[in-house]
């Protein structure tokens, strides 16, 4: 990192490390709660991360964006599923099929990959947050380990709507932004995705007793 | 002014049997309307057809194109010599036939006669396209709806789970078969992406593409015909079709596959290479040979015309390579004389397997049996039937004075003159094959012997064969006229060599008419009467006169008592229709001779069993070695890649992980 | 009025219609109604737009050439057909009590939005918008297929959303990479996602991004069109949803989605040197027919089946595109239009037979000819079709494809044969024992809607014997646009 | 065509109808005398015919018109052998009308006949030997039309009588092939005529029958048409014999002096022919059944050896 790098650039590469190491953080826990929290976090920083571009380019419609995901990735996503949790009953504790240190050394390997992919491009971008596009990649790649590696359904949601997050961090790192419209489409697609999902919960608890997706193996060729 | 080019009668026949199939539709189940109304009518384009294809042989091609097809390829139609040829064949058949299926459908067999007179016409008319198509769009349109007619038809009677297989099994080879054909139109347009026929007439092709599209042909070609090893559909579906169908199939449907492949190797792919001649013969006498044996030890009466279908196209291919052979050498007498043979041999083979096709037919509604050793004794209470028979059955065996006989005898003299090759290894194959050929003929005979023998001679193996009736009249005259055809086709091969010339000077450029024509009209001597000649009317004559005159003087000088006794049988008494060879007994030779060729399971009785029996099943070596093994490969695929579907849905979002990371790390534009 | 509101809107407004009193006795006629008249709109715009070229709606936001305006028709009209089978077969399982009046509610309002989003896809000139439009599509869809509320239509419904939506998500990031890169060309502006200008300036993107972008558009889309492997839950998917939405999934969403890749692959070629789009596109294609291929052989129940063969088909037409040209592409939209009518009219004799007979195991499943002839005949036709034997129009789109292979990629035409000869071995061996032979089943009480399986199978035959010429043109002209 | 041609066509028809049954009657007679019997008299099958025609037919049941007809269809055909063979002249009218290959099919179109009216009756005699003599038959019908091909190699036709010029005119020069090919004919004639090595024509043993299986349910003048008719057909498998492989003598043309030189030519070599005939077949024994397929094969091979012997060897001279 360049000491000559303006406050801003510095502050939103912060910002980007700490989506990562929180989707790390994710990718390691092991408690479905804290899993939530810290996913609400991920959009917390998130929210601040685009103000800050926000601020320092003075893309107006990024004000939009950073509040859009405040309230939706940060306090109402998060909000649902904790009230999922609690009305479903679901055990606390998570079970991974790779254990979590293989996982984690697997998401380095990502981490890499992505950083790989991304150099040749953020070198293309004049924006002052191109660093970040490799953390984003990164972020949508985790997430996907995450929906892998996790065996229930309500782990595997909260690895989708991360994967949103990384998403999102790509749009307002590469471009500023997608134009208003589109963004105000994607959230209202994510939402209805979620309230749709929160339906799913309960027919599923309500045919298996349980949101384990061990349950869900049932369709293959035999 | 409208004048009626004869491709345009050819065209209204076709859309008039398309017509007529569509009227079956309006009163499926009115079994008068249908059969003794549409039937005869499509007889009658039938004729029609014939009859045009017979006044424009010798005329030069005339082109249509119709407005429909693809946008940038519509149907091309073109009617030259071989065309005609073919047509000849398909209208006169079908003639017998039709009047034989007017009265041959019955209520309550199968599909509604409605529909199978929609799936006949359909069939009839896909066929005339087949010969009439310019074009590798029009082509595999009406090659694929002949496969497709043809299956439903086959597949009439679907309640049996055999004949469904038999169905199945037929498609499955048909459309193999056509993706090898189409993929031999693609070779043969050379990437100039022009696919009527004249623009793959007008490629200069590469020996090496030539030989592909050949070989592709030879195997597209050849599923259709029933050529080694694509031919276990063949004595699967004829069995199971209406015997209508069968002779159709057999007769007309056989020998559209010849003129593919005559299409390709003479008039498509170039200049032939010597080689392909040879490939063509391998296989054929392997076809036949094999068709031959399998047709003398089969039990079931269809089964066995069906192998004997086999084995006739097996002697064609045989003709097709012995052609290819010395047209490519330049030796274009010899060739214009074996490919005279397979046009006559098609003819022949066309109008007398339709006819024993028919003739089984009539048992099979008189006896409700195919089985051989169900038969028996049918010439009392069939006589029109089997003395017809026995007039396919001679042709069959290749006898003279028949039709059967004229091809092989062609045939024949083409393999005698061929010893100047330039080839001194093919000097060497050619005359082996003929020797080959030799013993198929004389094996034909052998299987014809048992199938009329068994069915109509003897005594009735069952009881409820004394309530056998015969054919009725409409069956009656279709039988009539096939076997007339066969009796003409037998007598008059000079007329009809004449006929046929035009096609032969259309492949090769020569042709054998101004050598038949020098002299009488009943002598055949395509090269010179001095080196073979062949006259089937005074041979004919001969011998009806000698035995006439024969029986006459012994009337004459003696007297013309009978008595009417039980059998002699050597003295011993006398012990029933069950103690008659049986069809397993008859053959019993053959499987013993040929042993290593068939796959027999048998069961011996021992002293110790209660109801002690023999039998016997003869497989196919085929299905072992070639289909099981290759369906187990198939299966095996399939078991490894349903692996896929494992049903974990983190596998799933694996694969999908797996390829985007697979795809950013490998996928450089 | 303009037409094309009338398109968008009239599913909109009739699905909200359905949504809020569905349950009222008029609802499926309302259903077909409105598929009707979203039908007539969709013809007359089609008219309109073939009489006198492309046009922008909505400022620049939609944008109606021939290539996406014979995508609305062909919707707008399987929707219809689909709305028509729907009534008496919704009616029966209703009556053998699968499904609930307010269930019944929900399946017409979300086929109404389903529609909608799939035409909105369609005509939006905006790549966002379309991305918004195709998980809008998945949404509406997920209710669908989880319609019975049954263990294995649940299951199949979760595998649904979140394959598609990671699926979809992946298809996002393609499209922030592809606004990157026009950014770059056209400045910071909401133009930069609008096709059109992007159509306009393809060359100068930059194609290290375009090719990532690619990557990630194919693989979001492509899990959408059911490319191998990212297929896994399309069978499913179908096998478990009612049969009308096993209809529109595999006539309509497939043919959106792959439409989708269409309109970036455009984009890519023009951005990408060498071909990489249309290579990525050939390998996919093949390796999806390939696959799906000797899936097919060892399928028990019959609309999974169906399903692989879907697959199958999109293989097909992705590695036409992938060949590209002005004749491939044209066998591409023929395909697509071919696949589209012959496998929703099978979808309607399935669904049936299935009804008839009381289950989707194909080996339960006998002597459809008896029970009835015309469901028997439909299906049998149907799926010879399918399978392209002449004169159906698939044959003629596979005849055009496969002579196209021949000439350009001639080693491609081994594996295609395999897969379309062990496809047809497959499906043949299954269907004919159905069709054909024996059987006990019983009458059902309401007849059924057997008109759109034939509809369908007369179009789809005239095609292979005859393309109108003005339908010829207007192949030929989106054709030309695909490059 | 010719009046005097004509006039000789039928002279050797008549010919080949009368001698026929003598030399049966002679090769009998040397079985006789070889086997030391008593022999029957020379004239012993014209009495046999002469006594079968004035018997009453005796049908069985169960015979249809087939039956019937047969006698009289495989006569005729033996008859049509007969007349293209040259015996005396080449010159004969009938012979364009079937060449070689003919011939052998003329001997097929009667085998066919008679074992289709040996299944007729219905009988387990009939049928077994119907099936035996397609067995012999479909064997030694390509070695025949094998030893055929050689001949016609050599000459370059089939026709019977440009053939039996060429071979005629041939300088003594050794051919090769025509060794194998004799020796080949020889064979082949000895099955199709029902003779030891393969049937006995003296037995009525249904183990070993072949011939007299086929026609055990014929009795009064259909015997003797048939039995007639199997005289015949070993005169003609003679004379083609004699035609083929010892040609010299035969005339060309009508000239008297050359064709009355000819029949005592021919009955020399008939009487020779039938005296070695009775010999080989007293030497012999019947072999089994199953061994006749090896017999059968093996005058095939070496047809067919004939046939490359003569492509290997004698093209090139």
């Amino acid at each position: 990192m360049n000491a000559d790098m303006p406050l801003s650039a510095q502050l939103i590469n912060l910002f980007a490390s700490v989506i990562l190491l929180l989707a790390f953080a994710m990718l390691a826990q092991r408690r479905v709660l804290t899993l939530i929290n810290l996913f609400a976090l991920q959009g917390l920083t998130l929210c601040l991360s685009t103000l800050v571009v926000a601020f320092t380019t003075g893309q107006a419609h990024l004000y939009w964006s950073a509040a859009l995901t405040l309230l939706l990735k940060a306090l109402l996503l998060p909000w649902i599923l904790h009230q999922l949790v609690r009305k479903l009953n679901v055990k606390s504790e998570i079970e991974a099929l790779i254990n979590i240190p293989a996982t984690m050394l697997v998401g380095i390997v990502l981490v890499m990959v992505a950083f790989n992919v991304a150099l040749p491009i953020s070198e293309l971008s004049q924006t002052i947050t191109r660093g970040t596009l490799g953390i984003a990649l990164a972020v949508v790649l985790l997430a996907f380990l995450m929906m892998i590696t996790r065996q229930k359904a309500i782990t595997q949601v909260v690895g989708f709507l991360s994967m949103e997050n990384g998403l999102f961090l790509a749009a307002t790192s590469a471009t500023y932004g997608m134009p208003m419209v589109v963004e105000l489409g994607i959230a209202l697609d994510v939402l209805i995705g979620a309230i749709i999902l929160g339906v799913f919960f309960f027919q599923i608890r309500e045919q298996f007793d349980s949101l384990d997706i061990r349950h869900l193996e049932k369709l293959k060729e035999r | 002014m409208l004048t009626l080019l004869p491709i345009d009668v050819l065209l209204i026949s076709a859309c008039t049997w398309l017509a007529i199939g569509v009227t079956g539709l309006a009163a499926p189940h009115n079994l008068r309307f249908v059969g003794k109304f549409l039937f005869p009518l499509g007889a009658l384009v039938g004729l029609l057809a014939g009859l045009t294809a017979l006044e424009f042989l010798g005329a030069s091609p005339e082109v249509a194109v119709l407005a429909i097809g693809l946008p940038n390829l519509p149907f091309h139609l073109r009617l030259d010599n071989l065309t005609a040829v073919f047509v000849l064949l398909l209208g006169f058949t079908t003639v017998g036939i039709s009047i034989f299926a007017a009265g041959y459908f019955r209520k309550g067999e199968g599909t509604a006669p409605g529909l199978q007179c929609l799936q006949y016409h359909f069939f009839l008319a896909s066929m005339l396209l087949v010969l009439l198509a310019d074009d590798a769009y029009a082509f595999m349109v009406a090659w694929e709806g002949m496969a497709l007619s043809s299956f439903f038809l086959v597949t009439a009677d679907h309640r049996h789970a055999e004949i469904r297989r038999a169905g199945y099994l037929y498609l499955l080879i048909a459309h193999v078969g056509a993706i090898a054909i189409l993929l031999s139109f693609g070779v043969m347009t050379s990437g100039s992406g022009d696919y009527t026929f004249d623009g793959m007439r007008a490629q200069a092709h590469t020996p090496f593409w030539a030989s592909l599209a050949y070989l592709l042909a030879l195997a597209g070609f050849g599923a259709k015909a029933g050529l080694l090893p694509l031919h276990v559909w063949l004595p699967e579906a004829h069995p199971a079709a209406p015997s209508p169908v069968s002779a159709m199939m057999s007769g007309v449907m056989l020998k559209t596959a010849i003129y593919g492949l005559l299409r390709v190797s003479f008039d498509l792919a170039g200049a032939p290479q010597w080689w392909w001649g040879v490939v063509a013969m391998g296989i054929g006498l392997a076809t036949a040979v094999f068709g031959v044996l399998y047709s003398a030890v089969q039990s079931d009466m269809k089964r066995l015309l069906a192998y004997s279908s086999i084995e006739n196209i097996g002697l064609l291919a045989v003709g097709l390579g012995l052609t290819l052979i010395f047209h490519s050498y330049g030796m274009e007498i010899l060739a214009a004389l074996t490919l005279t043979a397979v046009f006559y041999h098609c003819l022949a083979h066309a109008v007398f397997k339709s006819l024993l096709f028919l003739c089984t037919g009539s048992v099979l509604h008189a006896t409700r049996e195919r089985s051989l050793g169900k038969l028996g004794g049918l010439i009392h209470r069939m006589p029109w039937v089997a003395w017809l028979a026995l007039v396919g059955v001679i042709a069959s065996a290749g006898l003279p004075p028949l039709s059967g006989f004229v091809s092989e005898w062609l045939l024949l003299q083409g393999f005698l003159f061929s010893p100047g090759l330039p080839h001194p290894w093919l000097n060497m194959v050619v005359p082996v094959a003929a020797a080959v050929v030799a013993l198929v003929a004389a094996l034909a005979g052998f299987a014809m012997v048992k199938f009329f023998g068994i069915v109509f001679l003897g005594q009735m193996r069952e009881p409820a064969l004394k309530d056998a009736r015969d054919a009725g009249p409409w069956e009656r005259v279709g039988l009539v006229w096939l076997a007339g055809l066969t009796l003409l086709l037998g007598v008059l091969p000079s007329t009809v060599i004449g006929l046929i010339d035009a096609a032969t000077r259309q492949l090769l450029g020569t042709g054998l008419a101004d050598k038949v024509d020098a002299h009488s009209w009943w002598m055949l001597a395509p090269i010179s009467p001095a080196r073979a000649s062949y006259e089937p009317l005074i041979f004919l004559a001969t011998i009806v006169a000698a035995a006439l005159i024969g029986r006459a003087l012994v009337r004459r000088l003696y007297h013309g008592r009978m008595r009417r006794t039980p059998a002699w049988d050597c003295g011993y008494i006398f012990r029933g229709p069950r103690a008659q060879d049986t069809a397993e007994g008859f053959s019993q030779p053959i499987r013993r001779i040929f042993e290593p060729m068939f796959r027999m399971e048998r069961h011996f009785p021992t002293s110790r069993d209660a109801q002690p029996y023999y039998s016997v099943k003869v497989g196919d070596r085929f299905w072992y070695w070639l289909y099981l093994p290759l369906v187990r490969l198939v299966n095996g695929v399939s078991t490894l890649i349903t692996g896929l579907q494992g049903g974990r849905i983190a596998i799933y979002l694996l694969y999908s992980f797996l390829t985007l990371i697979v795809l950013l790390l490998v996928a450089r534009p | 009025m303009d037409f094309f509101v009338l398109t968008l809107a009239i599913p909109l407004v009739s699905g909200l219609l359905l949504a809020l009193a569905g349950e009222r006795a008029w609802a499926p006629n309302l259903n077909v109604i409105a598929s009707l008249s979203t039908f007539l709109a969709a013809v007359l715009l089609t008219a309109e737009i073939v009489a006198s070229g492309p046009r922008f709606v909505f400022g620049e936001t939609f944008f109606i050439d021939s290539l996406n305006v014979f995508f609305v028709a062909l919707t707008a009209f399987v929707g219809l057909t689909t709305s028509i089978f729907s009534g008496p077969y919704m009616r029966n399982e209703r009556e053998h009590g699968k499904l609930s009046l307010p269930r019944l509610r929900l399946y017409k309002s979300m086929f109404q939005l389903f529609m909608f989003t799939m035409l909105v896809a369609l005509t939006t000139n905006n790549l966002g918008i379309l991305w918004v439009a195709m998980e809008a599509a998945t949404l509406t869809t997920v209710l669908l297929v989880s319609l019975y509320r049954t263990a294995a239509s649940l299951e199949a419904a979760w595998k649904y959303f979140i394959l598609c939506g990671v699926g979809i998500a992946q298809a996002l990031f393609g499209t922030i990479l592809l606004y990157f890169a026009a950014e770059r060309v056209l400045g910071q502006s909401g133009d930069a996602l609008l096709w059109t200008h992007l159509a306009s300036v393809k060359g100068q993107l930059d194609p290290t991004i375009m090719a990532l972008s690619f990557i990630f558009l194919l693989v979001g889309y492509g899990t959408k069109v059911g490319l191998v492997p990212l297929h896994n839950w399309l069978p499913d998917a179908h096998a478990e949803g009612p049969t009308p939405v096993s209809a529109v999934l595999s006539g309509l969403l497939l043919n959106v989605a792959l439409y989708a890749i269409l309109r970036c692959k455009v984009l890519a070629d023009g951005a990408i040197p060498g071909g990489f789009a249309s290579n990525l596109m050939m390998g996919f294609g093949l390796l999806t027919l390939l696959v799906a291929s000797f899936f097919l052989s060892r399928q028990k129940d019959v609309k999974r089946m169906f399903a692989y063969s879907s697959i199958e088909h999109m293989g097909l037409i992705t590695f036409a595109f992938g060949m590209g040209g002005a004749v491939a592409n044209f066998a591409g939209l023929l395909h697509m239009t071919m696949h589209s009518l012959t496998k929703s009219a099978i979808f309607f004799a399935v669904g049936h037979a299935a009804q008839k007979t009381g289950t989707q195991v194909m080996e339960d499943i006998r002597g459809l000819i008896k029970i009835n002839p015309v469901i028997g005949w439909g299906l049998m036709l149907g799926t010879l079709a399918i399978l392209g034997m002449p004169p159906f129009g698939v044959f003629a789109s596979e005849f055009m494809i496969l002579t196209h292979a021949m000439k350009h990629h001639p080693w491609a035409t081994p594996i295609l044969l395999l897969a379309l000869g062990v496809a047809f071995a497959a499906i043949f061996g299954k269907v004919q024992p159905m069709v054909f032979g024996e059987t006990h089943a019983k009458r059902l009480p309401h007849a059924p809607a057997i008109t759109p399986v034939f509809v369908h199978l007369a179009i789809v035959l005239l095609f292979g014997l005859y393309i109108p010429p003005y339908l010829t043109r207007w192949f030929h002209e989106a054709a030309r646009m695909l490059g | 065509m010719s009046i005097s041609g004509l006039f000789w066509q039928i002279f050797a028809i008549v010919m080949a109808l009368a001698l026929a049954p003598l030399l049966t009657g002679w090769v009998n007679q040397c079985r006789a005398w070889l086997q030391n019997r008593s022999a029957p008299p020379l004239l012993q099958p014209y009495y046999m015919l002469h006594k079968l025609f004035h018997k009453d037919v005796v049908l069985a049941h169960g015979a249809s018109t087939l039956f019937r007809s047969v006698p009289v269809a495989v006569f005729g055909c033996m008859l049509l052998a007969c007349a293209i063979i040259p015996t005396l002249s080449t010159d004969l009218p009938f012979a364009p009308a079937a060449d070689t290959i003919a011939l052998v099919g003329v001997f097929s179109l009667a085998r066919i006949f008679i074992s289709l009216a040996a299944m007729d009756v219905g009988t387990s005699f009939g049928a077994l030997g119907g099936r035996r003599e397609m067995l012999v038959g479909f064997l030694a019908e390509p070695a025949l039309l094998m030893v055929i091909f050689t001949t016609a190699m050599i000459s370059q036709s089939t026709s019977v009588v440009t053939i039996v010029e060429t071979l005629a005119h041939r300088d003594f020069v050794i051919y090769p092939s025509l060794a194998f090919a004799g020796i080949a004919f020889t064979f082949v004639s000895f099955a199709e005529n029902a003779r030891v090595p393969i049937d006995n024509p003296a037995t009525h043993l249904e183990l070993t029958m072949i011939h007299e299986a086929m026609i055990l349910e014929y009795s009064g003048r259909h015997l003797a048409l048939i039995e007639w008719a199997a005289s015949l057909k070993l005169y003609a498998y003679s004379c083609l014999g004699l035609a083929l492989f010892f040609p010299w003598g035969i005339a060309e043309g009508n000239s008297i002096g050359g064709l009355l030189l000819a029949i005592p030519v021919l009955l020399a070599k008939l009487t020779v022919g039938g005296g070695l005939l009775a010999v080989i077949e007293t030497i012999n024994a019947k072999v089994r059944i199953f061994r006749a397929p090896e017999f059968l094969g093996t005058a095939f091979l070496l047809a067919v050896l004939g046939l490359l012997v003569r492509l290997m060897l004698e093209t090139r001279v």
